[in-house]
């Protein structure tokens, strides 16, 4: 493998200190040429204002960087990039309104001629060839608000490809892909350190952490505690170096776990009007869906609580129930825990009071008026039951932390008293405790008789949380593992497999 | 906190004291000269003279007349209005002033009807009330003071126009607004006279700018590309007759319609329509100086409140002699001509 | 052909087409070459505001200020011009208030970062006080011929207002769609964020585009005071912003940034042109020209709406 | 640990008393316009001269109670001014052809908020842009007025009609008692029932709104009905109090209600704001005026001080 001795990256003893406040204090942070350099630690340990102060976002208040040796200034993120450092954001950076082929080249001299005209078959070939490079197939003429996130995420690489990158910072970059996706993306991450591009990886995934990368540092509470060879730490060591001690298993223990009646029957149900599914949920039961991006599993989802019209009636408690709205499905007992938190599910710069009870307010209000007294009663019990941690109820939802924040969005839901819980990808973007926390949640909920669909494109969750796992794929389920029959491969497998060659 | 308490200190210094600028350099108020005239016992009168806008330059000449008969009065006068034509505003603006505790309110009404209920909150005030320019016939103001009355202008248009043409053909009308009541009423006697006296004379529309210039314009070179057989336009307000001439002069430059075939009649303000007089396109127009209306205006009121009153036939001085017909007071009209123009100072 | 349908300018182009024809069919004089003329002549100021209008809405902003920049310039221009200085120099110095008076937008909006709507409402008072106290609320008229050039001069035999507007339209559409800074209004409408992170500098872009925005205004007030041939400073231009901005916006531009092409505006500001000409032409009673102008406006937006939605219906990956 | 957010969380703790804030810096500004006002007119503080400022706001200030909810809703209604010259002919008009003057109101009402019930469909339920839909709305609708009217105000109503805008009760306007009053019910409204929270839901993040279930276009649509409604309310003390119903009644109101909205501190993207605010901006707005009225200052130079005063007061909307 491509190694080379000389590091062309040293962070020496970077501190950074916000008004008041010290984010990172001291670390020192190596990298080599053509090497996968893991980044972990929880949220706020300063991953990411190491990341935003090597992409010139951020200044340091101490320590110095030195690149190939040389000491230098990143003060701005043009700096940065013209130095070969190139981020890719976990938040998408796209300019929705411009091709996906400008997105890439935007304000850059290389394509402008001249002139002083953009050169726009030069722009599009050159687009072309970076995409076809990661192997992906995208129409660089469109534009990237009617392109899929998939699409768009090939795009973020592409545009950090075109520097010619000799850091790459990947922050988060699987969050969004689908799992074929994830491993063509690992093709290019190997494919450029063979280059002898150095990649800083990101990631709370352990499992990719040991697939992809060489080294791995951990930070917390914005000081480095370890960096090790891939080969010389374990799953275990890592978590407790970031949570900073020991933390049980990450999934509850699923052996006693017995169900009754079956609530909800979908028979023949519309995904779209080719596409049609059935399937039934038992009371206390959770029953995962796995399925690539654009599989259907999340239309399933908006379709059942009332979100997308369609046609196909469900049957609730052997009632066969027309649902046409969300009220319909709220009134049969329905909840949905949307995929994206920032966007669909808090409004957050209100309050977590008046997140947590959004959806109630019609029944707790005498008439028209609030009452103010039954809503604090409501959150002081689901901020102790969730144990959400914020001095009040009162506290803007913005400050939360991300797994608070998903928990607001969870006792959103509780307090409606659902029957049935649609989650979809409920610990996306959360750290590993809070993660176990949730799990913990979940499998408590289903134990007193709440019925769980659990939608998730993070495979061990599906696993280690499933009672039963149907996968989907174009839009139809192809396939049903029972407790204890699914692994990774299997689902990646049932998942990715073209229709065609499944139908014998 | 000791932030934002200095943010505001800082804010409200700077918005009063523009006020208090814009107080010194507020040309609207004439203060009284006393001194000057002697006739110390009229100093304490004030009267509010009220436009139907501030800005547009014909109340801007007014304006004049209404400063000149302040300055050779003694009397303080307030020139204001609301910057559109806004009825409401207006009102409000009177109201206030009525607040103040003016002696006598002169106004040019939006809308006639409703400026009847603070007519009769100014009487029960002991103000005294007339309307200039425009009337508000069932109020209880004491005169009305205009150039001639809406009936008499309208006719004399439309006598002028179906002179110019011949009295045969057709012709549209300009006007500045579609709900103000002293446009209508022109427009109104004009088109019945027309009926009347000239049948063959035939109005094909009423088009209205809004009081916007730009709009007249683009008014008359529509109607002059509608109407190829178009032979009259007659502008009922200051901005329409500049505006049909400009339109009229470059269809004739551009060799689309031969000079003096479409005729220009209505009511002008001299310095606008000077040059058009100058080079023909167009011949004769109806004047009249609305600064002789501010100055009549300011003189009537200051008679009302020394309880004197206004006969038939008196001399104003810088004004000349005023018909008074029963609650109408009227200075009169003067024909414009190309030999005339240069004589008249706005 | 599919492609053109999938245009964002396809609707206002078709609506425009239909609408064209029907007047046609209704009025013979509205197909005279005089008055085709006439539209185009007359849609100048409006066109040419609306440029800048554009820019400013890509950005995601709005400009209320436009009338009365309009104002202060064809004022400022109308007195020098009538104080002996040659019309060209006027014309200039003219821009150099337009330039200044966008300046003074742009710093409150880029610089202090007020948003659009509220610096421009306030500037729009303040620059309608400005030009009234220039002229002393009196008419600014009688220019001398040499003035005339403007409306009615010729260059290469197209009438002047028609030159500059297509001028104006076409360099600013060249710059918007084919140069870096053009590229960068787009981007920074689409996504500030992002083109921050892209080392762009918003400020400055649009710094640069309120001054364009006034610059181009400012040769509107030229034309204006021109063809109009005198001035009203307490009243020319206002309430034009109302129909400059339903012109972008019924071209296919996006209230919210990012969106909108010159050719739209084009397209828009003819559709309005034509409408105000169209209905005179028709000989459609006085009082419903307004009535059928906001009608066929609402109709206009309704046919953005659905082709808009008929687009982001073809979503990639509609099936997730 | 979540050292950095935690920096942010002192930082935006203040977030409460920075609302405060901002209605103690319009009461201070208000009350620095009192004072400033009567040292330069000995009529500014008189009961009369008050009573007359809250009359002559009435108009501005029923209006700017839907509008404020509009904006916090994060959207825009210009059609409001041409929403009230219909309301107010469609008044004359029905009176004017023999129908009772109360029943005539009750019309007019009607028509005021299905005209702002057009403006919900086409912007709550078909998505349209609010601020296009408006300037739409805004030109047919005025034209509409042009058609009823052909431009001749419709005056003569029964005594009875006039006591909504001319009377009095306990020596206060019965139309200040009435603004009063609503804003009042608009305060408690948007503070303490389901209503408010939506408003403001909506106007941060009208995604969220939605997956929670609540029926985003119904609510956003009965902000514009409310906003016709009280262009329709404020149409028939505009009629009753200037015994006509003229066809350019409202015209540019529109800007007025805006700028005391956005004096009042709501935030021109949404999400922010509050009544109290509209209520000291619309106040603010008709002292200036009043005051300045008094002291004969030239509307020129109160067009100028007001552009002056929103860039001032205003800025502090930073996006």
């Amino acid at each position: 493998m491509y190694q080379m001795d000389k590091p062309i990256l040293i962070m020496e003893g970077i501190t950074k200190e916000f008004p008041g406040v010290k984010a990172l204090d001291g670390v020192d942070f190596e990298l080599y040429p053509g090497e996968v350099h893991a980044l972990m630690g929880e949220n706020g340990a300063g991953k990411s204002t190491l990341m935003k102060i090597l992409s010139g976002v951020y200044q340091h208040t101490a320590g110095k960087i030195l690149l190939n040796e040389e000491e230098v200034t990143l003060n701005n993120p043009t700096v940065a990039q013209e130095l070969g450092i190139s981020i890719i954001h976990q938040e998408f950076n796209l300019f929705p309104n411009l091709s996906a082929a400008e997105n890439i080249f935007i304000d850059r001299k290389e394509i402008i001629s001249a002139s002083g005209k953009i050169n726009w078959s030069r722009m599009n070939a050159e687009a072309k060839a970076l995409t076809e490079s990661i192997g992906a197939d995208i129409d660089v003429r469109r534009e990237v608000q009617y392109l899929g996130v998939h699409s768009q995420q090939v795009i973020e690489i592409a545009k950090a490809l075109s520097f010619n990158a000799k850091i790459l910072i990947m922050d988060e970059p699987s969050a969004a892909l689908p799992e074929d996706e994830v491993q063509k993306m690992f093709d290019v991450v190997k494919q450029l350190r063979n280059n002898g591009v150095a990649i800083v990886y990101v990631s709370h995934r352990m499992n990719e952490i040991f697939k992809i990368a060489d080294k791995v540092t951990v930070l917390r509470d914005g000081g480095k505690v370890s960096t090790n060879k891939i080969t010389e730490t374990t799953e275990d060591q890592l978590i407790s170096e970031m949570v900073g001690k020991e933390v049980g298993d990450l999934y509850p223990d699923k052996t006693k776990r017995i169900f009754n009646e079956s609530v909800l029957n979908v028979n023949d149900f519309d995904i779209t009007s080719k596409h049609k599914v059935s399937f039934s949920l038992r009371r206390g039961e959770i029953l995962g869906f796995f399925g690539l991006v654009g599989s259907g599993t999340h239309t399933l989802a908006e379709r059942i609580f009332g979100l997308k019209k369609g046609k196909g009636t469900v049957e609730i408690n052997g009632k066969s129930i027309l649902i046409k709205n969300p009220k319909d499905a709220m009134k049969q007992g329905i909840a949905y825990l949307p995929p994206d938190r920032h966007r669909q599910g808090l409004v957050k710069e209100s309050s977590i009071r008046e997140n947590m009870t959004l959806p109630i307010l019609k029944r707790i209000s005498n008439g028209l008026i609030i009452d103010k007294k039954a809503e604090q009663v409501i959150n002081e019990e689901y901020i102790e039951k969730l144990s959400i941690k914020t001095p009040s109820q009162n506290q803007v939802v913005n400050l939360l932390s991300g797994g608070n924040q998903q928990k607001v969005v969870l006792a959103k839901w509780l307090t409606t008293k659902p029957d049935i819980l649609i989650m979809e990808e409920p610990t996306r973007g959360v750290d590993v405790g809070a993660k176990a926390e949730i799990y913990r949640l979940i499998n408590e909920l289903s134990l007193s008789g709440l019925s769980i669909i659990l939608i998730s494109t993070e495979m061990p969750e599906l696993i280690g949380m499933s009672d039963r796992i149907l996968v989907m794929n174009e839009g139809n389920i192809v396939n049903e593992f029972k407790n204890g029959e699914a692994d990774q491969q299997k689902l990646l497998k049932e998942a990715s497999n073209s229709i065609d060659k499944m139908v014998v | 906190m000791k932030k934002s308490f200095l943010r505001v200190l800082a804010l409200l210094t700077l918005v009063l004291g523009l006020v208090a600028c814009s107080n010194q350099g507020g040309a609207t108020e004439t203060p009284s000269e006393g001194d000057t005239g002697g006739d110390a016992a009229s100093t304490s009168k004030s009267f509010f003279i009220n436009p139907k806008s501030i800005g547009p330059a014909y109340w801007a000449a007014a304006e004049k007349g209404v400063k000149q008969a302040g300055e050779d009065l003694g009397v303080e006068v307030v020139f204001n209005a609301p910057s559109t034509t806004d009825s409401a505003q207006q009102i409000n603006m009177i109201q206030d002033m009525l607040t103040r505790q003016v002696n006598g309110v002169g106004v040019a009404p939006n809308d006639p009807e409703a400026v009847a209920p603070v007519f009769s909150n100014a009487l029960s005030q002991d103000v005294q009330v007339v309307t200039w320019d425009s009337d508000a016939p069932d109020t209880d103001r004491k005169y009305y003071i205009g150039a001639a009355t809406d009936a008499e202008l309208g006719e004399q248009f439309a006598e002028m126009i179906a002179n110019q043409i011949g009295g045969s053909g057709k012709v549209a009308f300009m006007v500045a607004s579609l709900s103000a009541q002293n446009q209508t009423a022109k427009v109104d006697a004009a088109t019945a006279y027309l009926e009347a006296n000239h049948p063959d004379v035939e109005v094909v529309t009423t088009v209205s700018s809004d009081d916007d210039q730009q709009k007249a314009y683009e008014n008359a070179q529509n109607l002059i590309s509608t109407y190829p057989d178009l032979k009259g336009l007659v502008g009922f307000a200051g901005a329409e007759a500049p505006a049909a001439a400009q339109a009229v002069e470059e269809a004739v430059n551009a060799g689309n319609i031969e000079q003096g075939k479409i005729k220009i009649a209505g009511f002008a303000v001299p310095s606008l329509v000077k040059e058009y007089l100058e080079n023909g396109t167009i011949e004769e127009m109806v004047t009249w100086d609305p600064s002789k209306l501010g100055y009549t205006t300011v003189y009537t009121l200051n008679l009302l409140t020394d309880g004197e009153d206004v006969e038939d036939g008196m001399e104003i001085p810088n004004v000349g002699s005023i018909k008074v017909n029963g609650d109408i007071i009227l200075t009169g009209t003067d024909v414009l001509t190309k030999d005339n123009v240069a004589d008249f100072g706005f | 052909m599919a492609n053109i349908f999938k245009r964002r300018e396809a609707p206002i182009i078709l609506f425009t087409i239909v609408l064209f024809c029907i007047f046609s069919l209704i009025s013979s004089n509205f197909l005279k070459p005089d008055n085709l003329g006439l539209i185009l002549t007359q849609i100048t100021t409006t066109g040419l505001i609306s440029i800048g209008m554009l820019m400013v809405i890509l950005f995601g902003g709005i400009d209320l200020s436009v009338g009365s920049v309009l104002a202060v310039v064809a004022t400022v221009v109308g007195m020098l011009v009538n104080a002996g200085i040659n019309p060209f120099v006027a014309a200039l110095i003219g821009m150099v208030v337009g330039a200044i008076c966008g300046a003074f937008n742009g710093l409150f909006i880029a610089w202090f970062n007020i948003p659009e709507i509220i610096t421009t409402l306030a500037t729009m008072f303040i620059f309608r006080g400005i030009a009234v106290a220039i002229s002393g609320g009196e008419w600014v008229t009688n220019f001398p011929d040499s003035f005339n050039f403007f409306s009615q001069g010729k260059i290469i035999g197209i009438p002047v207002p028609i030159a500059l507007f297509a001028t104006g339209a076409i360099m600013f559409g060249y710059i918007l769609s084919q140069t870096r800074f053009g590229r960068r209004v787009y981007a920074i409408g689409g996504n500030k964020e992002a083109a921050k992170l892209a080392g762009m500098s918003t400020r400055k872009t649009k710094f640069l585009v309120y001054i364009s925005s006034g610059m181009l205004t400012s040769v509107a007030a030229v034309i204006y005071a021109s063809q109009v041939g005198s001035i009203q400073a307490s009243t020319a231009g206002s309430g034009i912003e109302f129909t400059v901005i339903a012109a972008v916006l019924v071209g296919g531009a996006s209230i919210f940034g990012g969106v909108g092409t010159m050719l739209g505006t084009a397209f828009g500001v003819l559709l309005m042109g034509m409408i105000k000409n169209g209905l005179v032409l028709t000989q459609a009673s006085v009082y419903w020209v307004d009535a059928t102008t906001g009608f066929i406006l609402i109709l206009a937006i309704i046919i953005n709406t659905v082709q808009r939605s008929r687009n982001l219906a073809s979503r990639e990956g509609d099936l997730v | 640990m979540n050292l950095v957010k935690e920096e942010v969380n002192t930082r935006l703790k203040r977030l409460p008393s920075i609302k405060i804030n901002t209605i103690s810096i319009l009461v201070i500004l208000l009350a620095g316009l009192l004072i400033f006002f009567s040292t330069q007119s000995p009529y500014f503080l008189t009961t009369l001269n008050i009573t007359n400022v809250l009359v002559q706001v009435t108009t501005i200030g029923l209006i700017a109670i839907p509008m404020t909810y509009v904006i916090i809703s994060g959207a825009m209604d210009l059609s409001v001014g041409s929403i009230l010259g219909l309301s107010a002919v469609t008044l004359g008009f029905l009176y004017e052809s023999g129908t009772n003057i109360w029943v005539s109101v009750v019309l007019a009402l009607v028509v005021g908020a299905l005209a702002g019930a057009l403006n919900g469909l086409l912007i709550a339920r078909y998505k349209m842009q609010a601020i296009v839909v408006t300037i739409g709305t805004l030109v047919m609708l005025r034209g509409l007025v042009y058609i009823i009217t052909k431009g001749k105000p419709i005056s003569g109503y029964p005594d009875s009609f006039y006591f909504l805008g001319q009377g009095k009760v306990l020596g206060i306007p019965f139309s200040v008692i009435v603004m009063m009053a609503l804003f009042s019910i608009a305060y408690i409204l948007i503070k303490k029932t389901r209503i408010g929270r939506y408003t403001y839901a909506l106007g941060n993040n009208e995604e969220a709104v939605r997956y929670s279930g609540i029926n985003v276009v119904k609510v956003r649509f009965l902000t514009f009905v409310m906003s016709g409604l009280f262009a329709g309310i404020a149409a028939i003390f505009y009629v009753s109090r200037y015994a006509s119903a003229q066809a350019s009644a409202g015209d540019g109101i529109e800007l007025d209600v805006i700028t005391a909205v956005l004096i009042g501190g709501t935030h021109i993207f949404g999400g922010r704001g509050s009544l109290v605010g509209t209520f000291l901006g619309v106040l603010i707005i008709g002292t200036l005026r009043n005051g300045l009225n008094l002291m004969g200052v030239s509307v020129l130079f109160q067009t100028v001080i007001l552009g002056v005063l929103i860039l001032v007061a205003v800025s502090r909307q930073n996006k």
